[in-house]
């Protein structure tokens, strides 16, 4: 079992409305993306776009360069790490093919503070439903059982968030769908 | 590993390969155009260097491991078979340092031991548990980069002249300084034998380079390709210079009895200059 | 089928309800599975902090959920506002509103900012020298009326233009037109005219 | 909107002009998405800008601003000429056809290829699309009403339906996306000035109605107006209510204005702002009711302003009317924060002073119930009866056992009924009417035909008489007349006529034809004329503008003397105004919320590449905007293909700005919102639409000169 996100680009519209459910959601202060919006195209014929976060790798490389081992996989493979260890060093956001590991400015000197990046709604590795965890990773929306916000609340229901098996099927049938509508 | 994230890559991407089968915009934009713009605006030049630089940094620690433990432990072996050179440490005494460089030495000694030390503690984080203490020698090791960098400047320039490289270098290296052997034989060697050219060249060079690449590595402000290489050439150069920070307090405080205090008081004793430096010893005769 | 899976999940209300299976069907079923896949992980026991998470199913044991409105567009996206202690402290999805089926744009996903903006108007304000002064609703509401009042003896009820909302609900609407209707203007307008 | 969003799930063609829903309308975007995606439909885009829906689309058409009529003239004649419309549905429930066709045969695709700028071969594709294509939905905002000809525009895409034969059909109708959440719910309380709530106009009937309704004496409401006269006089409008004061074009009042409430809306969406802003500097009063401290206060540099804080529409209840005509019970979620009060509560302070409050209570005991259940007594036009308030709240407490494809829900409390009783909801116990002028479907189960309401026959100036009710056999099943019929007498003051008619398997409002030719508007048929800026000098003489309409909402509207050909040589480039999905109307909530203002922190104009290179600007350099009419506005420069290089586009939503100064000292401190820029509104020019007097943002002229 492995979460995952989809973003299906036929289907975003780039309206943001993950960015800011994510940004509501846990109270990211400004500065910190967890999830984005890329545009390609802008303007013209093929414009598309996808939403990104943090994709939860299952041979994530910010595990691998990590210097404190704050980063850790769950079983359910979700990819979460430890703010209380982590020392800012950014080894990770340059491991990342996503760019997904943010640095809020708030050390010392400008300096970068610890990393933040998507917990796909699951907390993090403090007590679940403690004041501390909501401070440091925002809502457990997993231990509720309860879909990440992003996914929950895309307008088109293009960004579909769960197990890559369940999510990719979902997605297939859609492709064919359309496919064999087009034919 | 790389082939992996190339693949989850694609399951990503593969979004995209819907475009195959339904109508798109007006103007038919090429399928394989929208990939690429996704593909670089995204991933932009990851697959460039930064599979090189997964690789190296988490390689990087076992070599430092090895450096940390091997080196003081082959200083062990070497303090055991052969033993530290004794000279005498009375009779005629050579001024060696003067006060400024003795301030300066000093100055530049702290803050480089602060920034080896924090520096291994940064690439051990998790042998320290990470968090605030780690974080702590963070700021550390950025305020002596400050400092180094303050300091290094007038060593690199009263030191300058003599640690040109000379003829004679060559053999010293040839006879490894002759550490290996107890016997007292002059060692070809001007005022810095060549293992000290070379640790005076590597802190100062490179410790500038260190300071130029820490200070990107610190900013984060350039593109993350630059960052990469820069925090591997960051790593790869700490390795030498930790390497050869410990040989030289090995040889300062130890190899050589004694040796501390001439960088304390400034004189060397004639005894040691003698062999240790003999053809600065033989200049100074002549010049006598 | 796994959406059937889905069908009989307590709402977030704390009420039974069922979906109709052909909700399921259509491609509704995209998040759907995603709660399946979610929940079924839920129930696997296999998360990291399950026993924690058995004695406490939610971090606000005392909040309800709320159904309302979004107020940015016209298509009317349901919210389930979260609330405790008279402080809206979470968004929800709702994901089983007919319309926005949890969807919303990043102003709708953003609507509790409304209520907890630190922009908020705080009190009532008047304009002062060029300087702006905190006044009560008292003095605010008299020195208002009897100015309108003033103004309509002397120029007449069209001297007043009122301006009306289509971002308040219908009942506030119609009040507001008959406000004007009884004040004895027409001069009252809105949004839709633009 | 004549069918519901869900609905666009049943289009086999989706026809979009004037509207950018993947911005303003996101969420719609899933059932659009659905339609393009499972029934393989054709989504085509009609805009002079390439939009985030454009991009979704599967056939975008470009067309210069202010020619929508023509572009849509000339499909309806293609339709016409090449026998693809509904001939069917013409016999039977069309009226004006011949007129129509008339009209029609004017513009060929050369002709439309000249006016809009689309490619006569395009316009001929485009009209073999929508007619290979049934049904399929025609959707519109503010791209097509805002215009002088607006009034125009929409009737010519409610024509093109009716030739395709779309209307009254799942999948089909004229679904025009509302801009806020409320404004369906405002406009059917008709807080406008030419009528009284449920659309019932101004005269004396109407009058009586709703003093009948309120409880009140007629005199005595009579009697609170200046003379008879004005109480049937339409007022001044939110577009131009500023000329009232300062009176640059002849008012038709007795006084000018001297006092303004601002209840709930932001000044910075009414054109040519630079002078409403003066006419803030020349009122005795403004008084400004918000959440938020919005643009109106800060704009008002004279001890005259008073600004008090509203709660936000969480904190207070009541019924919301979405676009699709759908009532849902906005529940309160917190109490009132801060130091606001509810809307109700502001009212009543208001109500209190001025000396009415029996009267105006009279009905309404509990807030907001009572008051939902006097709409309900009073807007039977509309069929608003069957909105009970605990109908409404029982809809949005079971919102959750709709049917998503119908929005009929199946079993539970509010089984066979429409999610949020569409209206007319004619009775207490009717369903809604989810699809308007469905004659599949009984009346009484939501069928509906077309309203009878300009008699049963018209002599057309040729001289034809045409019958306006619809042709025998033409009725929703279970109709004692299957055929046309008129209007119930009564209907609209009476209940138990309605109920009447509902037992009877009939519309109350008859069963008519629906016009296409319509003799009380001032171009019976839709008919181009040039914007009256117009960048194209040599068609105004062929199309030109109405004449001068000397009151217009209390006020002198220019038309003709407006209309100069020589002002495209000094301002040549078109301007249009509109919305971006991060920001919401005029902005002034949207820029209050720290993320929103951070992914959209400023205003900018969106520039071609071509045109920037022509005058020099980089992307990201600012730029002087200048109008006809003296507003200029500083701006950051967008260079991108999105607009063609003619055109030139800016957001409207931003304000805190005013012609190059900051107004931020103007802001109590705490209250500025996170993001400020220029509004647009103050470069968007004179031109309101003849018969509704909506502003004409979308067909301006300006230029440009780097800053």
């Amino acid at each position: 079992m492995a979460m995952k996100f989809i973003c299906d680009t036929e289907r975003c519209i780039a309206c943001y409305g993950c960015v800011v459910a994510c940004k509501e959601g846990h109270h990211l202060p400004i500065g910190v993306n967890r999830r984005r919006v890329v545009i390609v195209n802008e303007g013209k014929p093929g414009e598309k776009s996808i939403s990104i976060a943090c994709m939860h790798c299952s041979d994530a490389p910010c595990m691998a360069v990590c210097p404190t081992k704050c980063i850790y996989k769950r079983e359910d493979g979700i990819v979460l790490h430890d703010k209380t260890k982590c020392i800012g060093c950014g080894y990770c956001l340059m491991a990342c093919p996503f760019g997904a590991p943010q640095f809020p400015k708030s050390g010392p000197f400008g300096a970068r503070g610890v990393m933040d990046k998507c917990t796909f709604c699951a907390g993090g590795p403090a007590p679940t439903f403690s004041e501390q965890e909501k401070q440091l990773y925002g809502q457990n929306r997993i231990a509720e059982g309860k879909v990440p916000l992003c996914a929950g609340m895309c307008s088109t229901k293009a960004l579909l968030a769960g197990d890559s098996e369940v999510i990719s099927e979902i997605y297939t049938q859609r492709v064919a769908k359309r496919g064999a509508a087009n034919l | 590993m790389n082939k992996k994230i190339f693949l989850g890559l694609l399951f990503i991407i593969g979004a995209l390969a819907d475009t195959a089968f339904a109508q798109t915009a007006p103007a038919k934009a090429y399928l394989i155009d929208i990939w690429y713009g996704f593909y670089n605006a995204i991933v932009g030049d990851w697959a460039k260097n930064a599979p090189l630089f997964i690789e190296y940094v988490t390689k990087m620690k076992p070599v430092y491991l090895l450096v940390v433990i091997g080196v003081p432990s082959v200083f062990l072996l070497h303090y055991l078979i052969i033993g530290p050179k004794k000279f005498s440490h009375e009779g005629e005494q050579i001024l060696y340092y003067d006060v400024f460089a003795r301030i300066i030495h000093w100055l530049a000694a702290l803050f480089f031991s602060l920034l080896v030390f924090t520096g291994l503690i940064i690439i051990f984080a998790n042998v320290f548990g990470g968090g605030s203490f780690v974080k702590f020698c963070r700021y550390v090791h950025l305020i002596s980069a400050f400092g180094f960098g303050i300091t290094v400047v007038p060593m690199f320039l009263m030191w300058l002249k003599d640690m040109l490289p000379a003829p004679y270098d060559i053999k010293w290296f040839l006879i490894l300084g002759g550490y290996l052997s107890k016997k007292k034989r002059p060692i070809p060697a001007g005022k810095y034998n060549a293992g000290q050219k070379m640790w005076f060249w590597l802190a100062t060079l490179g410790g500038g380079f260190m300071l130029f690449t820490g200070f990107y590595i610190y900013l984060f402000n350039t593109s993350l390709e630059t960052l990469r290489l820069y925090t591997l050439l960051h790593m790869l150069l700490g390795i030498a210079i930790v390497a050869l920070f410990f040989t030289h307090i090995y040889m300062s405080m130890i190899a050589i009895k004694g040796a501390l205090w001439s960088m304390i008081t400034g004189y060397k004793s004639a005894d040691e200059v003698s062999i240790l430096h003999s053809k600065y010893y033989e200049k100074l005769k002549k010049k006598a | 089928m796994a959406a059937r899976k889905i069908i009989s999940r307590k709402a977030p209300s704390g009420r039974k309800f069922t979906l109709n299976p052909k909700v399921a069907r259509r491609s509704f079923m995209k998040i759907a599975a995603a709660v399946t896949a979610l929940t079924g992980l839920a129930l696997s026991g296999r998360l990291t902090k399950e026993a924690e998470a058995k004695a406490k199913k939610s971090p606000y044991s005392q909040s309800k959920i709320v159904r309302t409105i979004c107020t940015y567009c016209s298509v009317g996206c349901g919210i389930y506002a979260e609330v405790e202690n008279d402080v809206w402290v979470r968004q929800e999805i709702a994901q089983d509103h007919p319309v926005s089926r949890g969807g919303h744009c990043c102003k709708g996903a953003g609507a509790i900012d409304m209520v907890n903006s630190e922009k908020r108007l705080k009190y009532p304000l008047k304009r002062q020298n060029g300087r702006w002064v905190k006044i009560s609703w008292e003095q605010a509401m008299d020195e208002i009326c009897s100015k309108l009042l003033d103004i309509r003896k002397k120029y007449g009820p069209d001297a007043v233009h009122w301006n009306g909302s289509a971002k308040v609900s219908t009942e506030m609407a119609y009040l507001q037109r008959k406000l004007a209707a009884f004040w004895g203007t027409n001069n009252i307008d809105h949004q839709a005219r633009i | 909107m004549t069918n519901h969003f869900n609905d666009i799930r049943h289009s086999k063609l989706l026809f979009f002009i004037g509207s950018n829903a993947a911005e303003a309308h996101p969420v719609a975007m899933q059932y659009i998405l659905y339609a393009k995606e499972v029934n393989n439909a054709p989504v085509i885009v009609v805009d002079p800008r390439f939009t985030k829906l454009a991009a979704k689309a599967t056939d975008y058409v470009r067309i210069r601003p202010g020619t929508d009529t023509a572009f849509l003239m000339g499909l309806i004649n293609q339709l016409i000429q090449n026998d693809w419309y509904d001939k069917e549905f013409v016999r039977t429930r069309v009226a004006g056809f011949e007129e129509l066709k008339k009209e029609a045969s004017h513009y060929t695709p050369e002709v439309v290829e000249d006016i809009t700028g689309v490619p006569a071969k395009e316009v001929v594709r485009i009209a073999k699309l929508l007619a290979d294509n049934r049904p399929g939905t025609v959707i519109w905002c503010m791209g097509i009403t805002q215009h002088h000809i607006g009034s125009s525009n929409t009737r010519a895409c409610c024509i093109l339906q009716l030739m395709l034969g779309n209307m009254g059909k799942s999948g089909g109708g004229t679904n025009i996306f509302r801009g806020h959440d409320n404004v369906q719910g405002a406009t059917d309380m008709c807080v406008l000035s030419h009528s009284l709530p449920g659309y019932y106009g101004l005269s004396d009937k109407a009058w009586k109605h709703w003093c009948k309704v309120w409880g009140v004496d007629y005199e005595w409401i009579k009697s609170r107006f200046y003379n008879k006269k004005y109480m049937n006089k339409p007022g001044f409008t939110l577009a131009r209510w500023y000329q009232g004061v300062i009176q640059e074009d002849k008012i038709t009042q007795y006084t000018p204005i001297k006092a303004v409430v601002f209840w709930g809306i932001s000044s910075q969406s009414i054109s040519q702002y630079h002078k409403v802003k003066k006419a803030f500097e020349q009122l005795d009063l403004v008084v400004v009711i918000d959440p938020f401290f919005n643009t109106t206060a800060a704009m008002c540099e004279k001890d005259n302003v008073y600004v008090l804080p509203s709660t936000s529409q969480y904190e207070t209840e009541g019924s919301v009317t979405s676009s699709c005509r759908q009532a849902q019970w906005r529940y309160k979620v917190v109490n009132p924060v801060y130091d606001s009060k509810t809307d109700y509560e502001i009212m009543e302070e208001f109500v209190k002073r001025f000396g009415f409050a029996d009267k105006f209570y009279k009905n309404i005991k509990k807030i907001p119930e009572d008051i939902t259940r006097e709409i309900a007594n009073g807007c039977l036009t509309i069929g608003l009866c069957g909105w009970l308030p605990e109908r409404i709240k029982k809809h949005t407490d079971n919102w959750h056992t709709f049917d998503i494809d119908t929005l009929q829900a199946k079993g539970g409390p509010c089984d066979g009924e429409y999610y949020g009783l569409p209206w007319p909801c004619w009775t207490e116990d009717h369903p809604g009417t989810p699809i308007l002028y469905d004659i599949s479907k009984p009346v009484a189960k939501g069928g509906l035909p077309f309203r009878a309401r300009f008699g049963t026959e018209y002599t057309y100036p040729d001289g034809r008489k045409e019958n306006l009710l619809a042709a025998e056999g033409v009725a929703n099943p279970g109709s004692e007349i299957m055929g046309g019929y008129p209007e119930f007498p009564g209907w609209k003051t009476d209940k138990n006529v309605i109920k009447e008619a509902i037992k009877r398997g009939m519309a109350p409002f008859g069963n008519a034809r629906a016009r296409c030719y319509c003799w009380n508007f001032p171009d019976p048929v839709p008919k181009h004329r040039e914007p009256l800026h117009s960048p194209r000098p040599d068609l105004i003489k062929k199309y030109p503008t109405y004449p001068d309409k000397p009151d217009h909402y209390r006020v002198y509207t220019r038309y003709k003397s407006e209309q100069k050909p020589e002002l495209a040589k000094e301002f040549p480039i078109v301007l249009i105004t509109g919305r971006v999905v991060e920001h919401m109307g005029g902005g002034d909530e949207t820029r209050s919320n720290k993320y929103l203002a951070e992914l959209m922190p400023e205003v900018y104009a969106e520039i071609n590449p071509r045109l920037a290179n022509d005058y020099g600007l980089r992307d990201g350099e600012m730029v002087w905007i200048e109008s006809p009419e003296g507003g200029r506005i500083k701006i950051k420069v967008k260079v991108t293909e999105r607009v063609d290089d003619k055109t030139i586009f800016i957001p409207y939503s931003f304000s805190g700005m005013f012609m190059g100064r900051s107004m931020l000292s103007n802001y109590p401190q705490g209250f500025e919102p996170y993001a400020i820029g220029e509004p647009a509104n103050i470069v968007t020019n004179y031109g309101y639409d003849i018969k509704t007097q909506i502003q004409g943002t979308k067909e301006c002229l300006c230029r440009i000169k780097k800053a």
